[in-house]
């Protein structure tokens, strides 16, 4: 933890400091490298979950190490990324070289945010990481001089802070409950656990809807997920990967944890159905959205979405197996939007816009792109070989077992999602005309082709070989959260 | 006895901050909006003190102070200042809901409210007292009324109060509902302070053209280019 | 079995449909003729025909492929072997060698197929109009063929046509009402595989009404007495099957001179007979517009239906 | 001896899948992709001596490959069924890998010929991995490679407007197919608690259910009408070698389903009559629209869906029977079905692979603009006319002995002892009847209008005859074709089975003989004098091709006899000179068939789909306010919740 801090800090320090642009983009990816070298460590060698840092604020378990192991890989590609994509998107003036040292700065900060609020075992500093994560990423959305980026990041606050407002409320009520209980009232996930079996249920409950408003906002759930779509969109490659990989996971995070609590008492079942319903939701409306989608970053972001509900659901079913599909599954789509985001990066700075009118012979300039697009696509659908197929796969099996009608239902909803990405990827990649004169081909640096491999690799090999290592973390996490 | 003249004094305050909730949904004057609030922050503080001179715990003592420093006098200054640079007097122009309408579907929140949290917080002991189930509500409908400000106000700045708003309710509400940690505390408020900032850079952009725009971001980003060629690129760019 | 005498019955069957087919075309034209009130060509005529033609030198487009050459020889080989499979005066033992009615049908679908082509190939106007007017004829006819036929499978029980004759002879009632139903629309059958009036009009070579005539308008020569050969056997194979179905009596299944006499008399009777019938069937009406022949061919297939229903519930 | 052949085939076919991948990184030479054709080659032999073996020694080969983790794993059981299908699989496999050698070299873009075989690859052994898969996760897994692979070669030229069409259809129609088939194995799952086909226990309501969408799933794929709309757009949009394959080879693999699970789940008679009845009535739809067709790989995929249509026939003809309990007459029809599957296989991929050379010969997929090819492509002409005579189901051919066996199961229908269900059955017979009569005249049209006579363009009046490899492939299946139906009751004798079918060695005999004596005994007998003349044309000096009767002539008599189906709309345009339309300058007028199942169906539904998510989209349009009024409501109604739940 202490580790942590310090390197976050130096690194910073280092940052600011520094001048050149090389610099600060190796240094950002020093940064994420070291945390997963870290977090790798202490997976293997510490005990755990151990506290640490000042008493009991900080936990350190599976849950927020593995979730920790992704962000922080997502980070350290997404940095190896911005440097040629920032570099590009300075050429054509949509961020000016001012504001590179912003971008980077809260590009770390935004890691060691997330960082600290997986680690954070008190519910209220956990809280209040999110809502800095909130900020940063904000900053990191503005980041391009555009008015739209300025709505866009508005919007972003704006709904997010203020329904994290309401789960703050949550919280409170949690903690005079335990008040209540014990006398002294605590937030921390662990001490909660411990009790949580002796809460009153009706209050559990409000606090779980109310905490749930908030978590719901940060992870993009309907009908709190406006911000996302449009941020998604507006935020530049690097940042929109980062925001559906990590930030939403941090949303998601919260839930999860909450939800581990509330499932101890008696309103489980409600909970459950209130949990699929809102997942139900967002996937729906997000289909539904994708269907006629001409904006490629849009039509991701929604996907986003429409994943994220998909969590909900394999949440909300709640068993032991649906839980740890469910969690390599938020994996296993961090990745593959990763992926999708830079490929979408590249396009853009080949077309300067992510929408459908104005990309063409996608084959004859970004032949790579095109193919990773492909790739991303049959990813994110769940084709097999991908490594999203086996937790969708088990998750609807779960599903069946509640009902045949939410499986046939979800089964429903992917069709569309499957048709939404594949009808737009036909008409997007086979679009044949001629190009404007001068049109001329954008050299995609070896440094943001790479992460995209690396990605692409990495979700389909996990589709066929499934390691022994992630198996026991996985099922360590689930025996930790006592779901089920 | 002193009790009940605290409950009394409480009791008064409680209805003071709906009160200046109900103003702050009605006034269109973003300056008095802000004198408002910060008339808000003042009772709230007040509410905390009399706590503290009731139960003597230090949390409270500090809580009112870092109140009085950051809502009363750090926050309404900045607004000031950023009302002043950008020169938007009053916020005429509303989505959805008049302030009227709004004040009556505030009344119906408040409603709600307290049929909900009637129901659940019943079983808490501390709520033997009609005062706290009072103060629970209020600080709750108080967060719902600010959140009425934030999407019936069309200008960021006016939502940016509205936020503030919602955020002394929740302050509120915990005050009655129970005493944080003083750390949480400040971390809310400092948390709450950078939110603040951020969205108020941001609603120069919004609230203003585009050259504005740049011409003040510059000295946010530290750059030493001249916006008007960033401008005529940016132009470029969009042709 | 004892595959002398079934080689027997195929040498002797086979001449005997070779021999005697072409019989009947004159027949046929005689008994027009004499509904017209004109005296008709003399009863050899078509052999005559026959031999000019085998005389005759053979002339090919030079539009044509070898297609136009192997149709002729298909179409008599076709005819050949399905003239093994309709015993018109000895029933060979039960075997499985020859006999299998669907078998039949499709060595007909065949020699037909063939001679559509040669129809196209030489790339004149009447081939093709020829050959798509045959195809859409005999799809159309082919329900009614096949229902027909089901309705004789489970008539007797048996999809072999020796077998089939033999369940009739056995059968001592006079004539199975069902069987009526059925051999009006053989006779149909009958009708539109021969090419005759209401459905084609085998006299004229006229573009409007031609249909068989038109597929082998470019054939010559020793070929178009194929051709003419084949239907002749064509037409004679199924009068047989009407005539062995309907009224079998004289047909034998033992292998002796006196019984084949006796049949070969009976048969050439009543074939006879079902010849003037024709005849007169074909001068009694005239031939109608293509479009109008669904008519015909629903009226056959509801019949075959009805029969087959008739048994299925009885 | 079993367990070598299957991992080297396997293995063989890893080798031509990665082969051209990696090399056209280095060079863009034809010879990887040649070496890899050939890996195929012996790849194909291997898995095929493999199934032989497995078929005349009646035992079952099974392997547990790998697992993901528990209960995902990837098992293989080939018994003889299976084992049937792998045969079906890799004999068409070889025709078209020799085939392709040269045929992929047509392809004009360089850069897709090692993707088109390398993808080729992959669809063929995923195609034999579904057939070999013994628990649905790898049925299931290999059937989405399969559909995969198969969609990206349908996008070999994808800048094409029929070819983005045709992806869409079959995208989602896939996607379709694969919701049906994943609900009815996650649905079969929740009973057996395994993913092991051969667990599936007997519950007739559970069985109905995952029968009802098994089937749909399966008739998806299958193109069974009215599912099918993805089957003509498809395959003819992709190169003819995969042509060959999808429409030879991938549509079976769906009735290779249909019969594995009906083999598994306990049988009812109402599955017998649905299968039956999509059969017969895609069958007869399926040529209908086929006899139409000008464009000759689309009227090559209509017929596919005719015999798909006819092979279900056979299918629902076994399971009424075998549901009657009459064995013998339901293994007739069973095998006759899988026999067809075989037929249509060997001579569907010889049609599509003639084809394809006849359209890189002539540049054009329209008939109309073929002709006189017999002439300039004999080969090529004889190939097709194999094909054209076993598709048409003429004796002594193997498409004859298939539905023989259908007509012989249906005959007997009698046996059967319920009235209802023989009326049924003699309805279906009548329009099977009227099917393959139509299959002959579109056959007779297809080879007559394409091959025979004057040539209707410059283009196929200058075609050449294609490289040998391009002939040898199809000559291969053509062989096969005459074998398969020659030696048709020796080869049920070999496998064992015994039916009362006509011998065809001696009707070929026979007909071989009497060709040959006719031959030699006209030659001594008649004039043998020959003269080469002008076909008479009507008193005009020379005959051209416009005399000549076109295809659509050809069609017209079918087609206005049967306008019911056939929906045209008259589409008319006149131009006049002046202002007030009076003096008449000229004018067109269309008659276009109206494409029923699309322009009715499916198009409709995509229609209101689209209508719902632009309502969706909209409500979602607006600025931050509208949507914290969204949240704002949605606390609302959470609070209400709290009320109301404590």
């Amino acid at each position: 933890m202490v580790i942590y801090a310090f390197v976050g800090v130096s690194v910073l320090l280092l940052t600011v400091v520094s001048k050149s642009h090389r610099t600060m983009n190796i240094l950002s990816i020093i940064l994420p490298a070291s945390y997963l070298a870290l977090t790798l460590f202490t997976l293997v060698y510490a005990a755990i979950p151990t506290y640490s840092l000042g008493g009991n604020y900080f936990l350190v378990d599976h849950l927020s190490l593995y979730e920790i192991l992704i962000s922080a890989f997502l980070f350290m590609l997404a940095a190896l990324y911005s440097r040629g994509y920032i570099e590009g998107s300075i050429e054509i003036h949509e961020m000016d070289r001012s504001s590179l040292k912003l971008f980077y700065v809260a590009f770390n900060l935004l890691l060691m945010a997330i960082t600290y609020a997986f680690f954070a075992d008190n519910l209220a500093l956990f809280w209040i990481f999110a809502e800095l994560t909130t900020a940063f990423s904000a900053v990191l959305i503005v980041i391009l001089n555009a008015p739209k980026n300025i709505g866009a990041t508005l919007k972003y606050v704006f709904i997010t802070s203020t329904c994290m407002l309401f789960s703050f409320i949550g919280l409170i009520l949690i903690f005079t409950l335990t008040e209540n209980n014990l006398g002294a009232g605590t937030l921390n996930w662990s001490s909660l656990m411990s009790i949580a079996s002796t809460l009153s249920p009706a209050i559990m409950f409000a606090a779980f809807i109310f905490t749930f408003v908030g978590f719901a906002a940060k992870s993009g759930i309907v009908p709190f997920h406006a911000w996302l779509p449009s941020a998604h969109s507006k935020a530049p490659a690097p940042v929109s990967a980062i925001l559906s990989g990590c930030v939403t996971s941090v949303g998601i995070y919260g839930i999860i944890r909450i939800y581990a609590i509330a499932s101890q008492t008696s309103e489980l079942p409600k909970i459950s159905w209130f949990l699929i319903g809102f997942g139900l939701m967002s996937m729906v409306i997000a289909t539904l959205t994708m269907l006629n989608q001409v904006n490629l970053k849009k039509l991701i972001g929604y996907s986003t979405v429409e994943n994220m509900g998909f969590l909900l659901v394999g949440l909300g079913i709640g068993t032991p197996l649906a839980l740890f599909w469910m969690l390599f599954y938020t994996l296993a789509h961090a990745f593959t939007k990763a992926s999708l985001f830079f490929s979408a990066g590249i396009l853009h700075h080949q077309y300067k816009s992510v929408r459908m009118e104005h990309i063409r012979n996608v084959f004859k300039f970004q032949p790579f792109a095109a193919w990773s697009l492909i790739l991303g696509t049959m990813a994110i659908i769940g084709m097999p070989l991908s490594a999203i197929f086996l937790p969708k796969l088990s998750i609807l099996l779960e599903s069946a077992k509640l009902s045949p009608f939410l499986l046939f239902g979800l089964l429903i909803i992917f069709l569309f999602v499957a048709g939404a990405f594949g009808i737009f990827m036909i008409k997007l990649l086979s679009k044949k005309e001629e190009d404007a004169p001068g049109v001329k081909r954008y050299e995609a640096s070896l440094g943001m082709k790479i992460p995209i491999v690396i990605l692409l690799v990495t979700v389909f090999a996990l589709g066929v070989f499934f390691p022994q290592q992630l198996n026991n973390l996985l099922n360590s996490i689930v025996s930790e959260l006592k779901i089920g | 006895m002193i009790i009940a003249s605290v409950g009394n004094i409480a009791q008064i305050l409680i209805v003071l901050i709906l009160a200046t909730a109900a103003v702050i949904i009605m006034k269109r004057d973003i300056r008095s909006l802000i004198k408002t609030y910060s008339f808000q922050s003042l009772l709230l503080a007040l509410m905390a003190l009399l706590y503290f001179v009731e139960t003597g715990s230090l949390t409270l003592l500090f809580l009112a102070i870092i109140i009085l420093v950051s809502k009363v006098v750090i926050i309404p200054r900045f607004m000031g200042v950023v009302q002043k640079r950008l020169n938007i007097k009053r916020d005429v122009k509303f989505h959805f809901l008049s302030p009227v309408t709004s004040l009556l579907a505030s009344i119906t929140i408040v409603l709600f409210v307290y049929l909900a949290f009637s129901s659940i917080l019943s079983e808490l002991n501390r709520f033997n007292s009609s005062l706290f189930l009072l103060g629970a509500t209020v600080g709750m409908s108080i967060v719902f009324m600010g959140m009425i400000v934030v999407f019936t106000r069309k200008q960021t700045l006016t939502n940016i109060i509205g936020y503030l708003t919602m955020e002394n309710g929740v302050v509120l509400f915990s005050l009655f509902l129970t005493e944080l940690p003083l750390l949480i505390e400040v971390l809310i408020i400092v948390d709450l302070i950078m939110l603040t900032l951020i969205a108020t850079i941001l609603a120069f952009g919004i609230d203003s053209t585009i050259e504005e725009f740049h011409a003040r971001l510059n000295p946010f980003h530290d750059s030493q280019k001249k916006a008007s060629e960033e401008i005529k690129d940016l132009e470029a760019e969009q042709q | 079995m004892d595959y002398l005498s079934l080689i027997a019955y195929g040498i002797l069957n086979t001449l005997f449909v070779l021999l005697i087919s072409p019989l009947f075309i004159s027949l046929i034209k005689i008994v027009k003729a004499h509904a017209q009130k004109r005296r008709g060509p003399p009863i050899l005529q078509t052999y005559r025909n026959l031999t000019k033609l085998l005389k005759k030198e053979t002339i090919y487009s030079t539009n044509s492929s070898w297609i136009m050459r192997a149709t002729p020889l298909v179409n008599i080989a076709a005819l050949l072997v399905a003239s093994l499979f309709v015993p018109l005066l000895v029933i060979p033992q039960p075997n499985d060698l020859v006999g299998n009615i669907i078998l039949f049908l499709y060595l007909l679908a065949m020699a037909k197929f063939f001679m559509a082509l040669s129809g196209l190939d030489a790339g004149s106007t009447f081939g093709g109009m020829g050959s798509s007017r045959e195809m859409a004829i005999s799809a159309l006819i082919e329900p009614v063929i096949i229902v027909v036929f089901a309705a004789l499978a489970f008539a007797f029980k048996t999809i072999n046509l020796p077998d089939m004759f033999r369940g009739a002879l056995a059968s001592n009632v006079l004539v199975d009402p069902i069987l009526i139903l059925i051999s009006i629309s053989i006779f149909i059958v009958i009708i539109v595989e021969s090419a005759r009036a209401p459905v084609d009009n085998p006299e004229t070579h006229l573009e409007l009404t031609m249909i068989h005539e038109a597929m082998i308008l470019e054939q010559s020569g020793k070929n178009l007495a194929m051709m003419e050969m084949s239907s002749a056997m064509k037409q004679l194979l199924l009068m047989g099957v009407l005539i062995n179905v309907l009224v079998p009596w004289g047909l034998t299944s033992d292998f002796t001179a006196p019984s084949i006499l006796i049949s070969f008399a009976a048969f050439t009777v009543k074939a006879i007979v079902l010849a003037v019938i024709i005849g007169l069937f074909e001068s009694s009406c005239a031939k109608s517009r293509l479009f109008r022949l669904p008519g015909l061919f629903a009226v056959a297939l509801f019949l075959s239906f009805i029969t087959l229903i008739i048994e299925v519930f009885a | 001896m079993l367990e070598i052949l299957f991992p080297l085939g396997l293995a063989s076919f890893l080798v031509a899948i990665l082969l051209p991948l990696f090399a056209s990184k280095l060079t863009n030479s034809k010879t990887p992709r040649q070496a890899s054709l050939i890996f195929t080659f012996f790849a194909c032999i291997a898995i095929l001596a493999f199934a032989l073996e497995i078929i005349l020694s009646n035992k079952s080969f099974s392997l547990l490959a790998y697992q993901i983790v528990p209960s995902f794993q990837f098992s293989f059981l080939v018994d003889r069924l299976a084992a049937f299908f792998l045969a079906l699989v890799a004999i068409v496999s070889v025709a078209v890998a020799i085939y392709s050698v040269s045929y992929v070299e047509h392809t004009e873009h360089d850069g897709r010929k090692n993707l088109i075989v390398s993808f080729m690859n992959i669809f063929i052994v995923s195609m034999l991995l579904v057939v070999a898969s013994f628990s649905m996760f790898s049925f299931l897994f290999f059937w989405e490679t399969m559909a995969l692979s198969s969609f990206l070669l349908v996008m070999v030229e994808f800048e094409k407007k029929d070819t983005q069409k045709a992806g869409i259809f079959y995208f989602v129609m896939t996607h379709l197919s694969t919701l049906f088939l994943i609900f009815a194995f996650l649905f079969i799952y929740t009973v057996t608690k395994t993913f092991d086909m051969t667990q599936i226990r007997a519950d007739p309501i559970i069985n109905s259910v995952a029968f009802a969408f098994l089937f749909l799933g399966f008739a998806i794929k299958a193109g069974v009408i009215p599912l099918h709309k993805w089957l003509p757009y498809a395959h003819p949009a992709s190169p003819s070698n995969i042509s060959a394959l999808m429409s030879g080879v991938m549509i079976k693999i769906a009735i290779y389903g249909l019969i594995r699970f009906l083999f598994l789940l306990p049988m009812q008679t109402w599955w017998g009559i649905l299968i039956l009845f999509a059969g017969a009535v895609s069958a007869l739809i399926g040529v209908i629209y086929a006899l139409k067709e000008h464009d000759i790989k689309k009227m090559l995929a209509y017929s596919s869906i005719e015999n798909i249509g006819i092979i279900l026939i056979g299918i629902g003809l076994y399971v009424v029977f075998s549901v009657a309990g009459i064995e013998a007459i339901a293994l007739l029809a069973l095998i006759g079905a899988l026999f067809h599957t075989l037929n249509h296989a060997i001579f569907k991929s010889l049609l599509f692979m003639a084809t394809g050379s006849v359209v890189n010969a002539t540049g054009t997929r329209d008939i109309e603009g073929m002709g006189g090819l017999i002439k300039r492509m004999p080969t090529t002409g004889v190939l097709f006319l194999v094909g054209a005579v076993s598709i048409s189901a003429l004796p002594p051919f193997n498409g004859f002995v298939s539905e023989l066996m259908i007509f012989q199961a249906f005959f007997q229908t009698t046996v059967l002892s319920n009235p209802f269900l023989e009326v049924l059955l003699i309805v279906a017979l009548a329009m099977f009847a009227f099917t393959s009569a139509l299959a002959a005249a579109c056959f007779v049209k297809a080879f007559g209008i394409s091959f025979l006579a004057l040539p209707r363009s410059e283009k196929s009046k200058n075609a050449k005859e294609s490289p040998k490899l391009m002939l040898i492939g199809p000559a291969v299946l053509a062989v096969l074709c005459i074998a398969f139906g020659i030696f048709s009751l020796q080869l049920f004798g070999v496998l064992g089975f015994s039916f009362p079918l006509p011998n065809m060695l001696f009707i070929g005999a026979l007909l071989g003989g009497f060709y040959a004596f006719i031959y030699i005994a006209l030659r001594e007998v008649a004039n043998r004098r020959e003269r080469f003349a002008e076909t008479w044309g009507c008193g005009f000096p020379t005959q051209t091709f416009k005399m000549e009767y076109s295809a659509s002539g050809f069609s017209e008599p079918i087609v206005t006899i049967l306008k019911s189906i056939f929906r045209t709309q008259k589409k008319s345009e006149r131009y006049f000179y002046d202002d007030k339309n009076v003096i008449f300058k000229d004018g067109k007028a269309e008659i276009q068939l109206i494409n029923f199942f699309e322009e009715r169906i499916y198009l409709p539904v995509a229609a209101v789909i689209r209508k719902i998510s632009l309502k969706v989209n909209n409500i979602q349009r607006g600025d931050a306010d509208l949507h914290i009024a969204y949240a704002f409501v949605t606390i609302v109604v959470f609070l209400l919740i709290i009320w109301w739940f404590a």
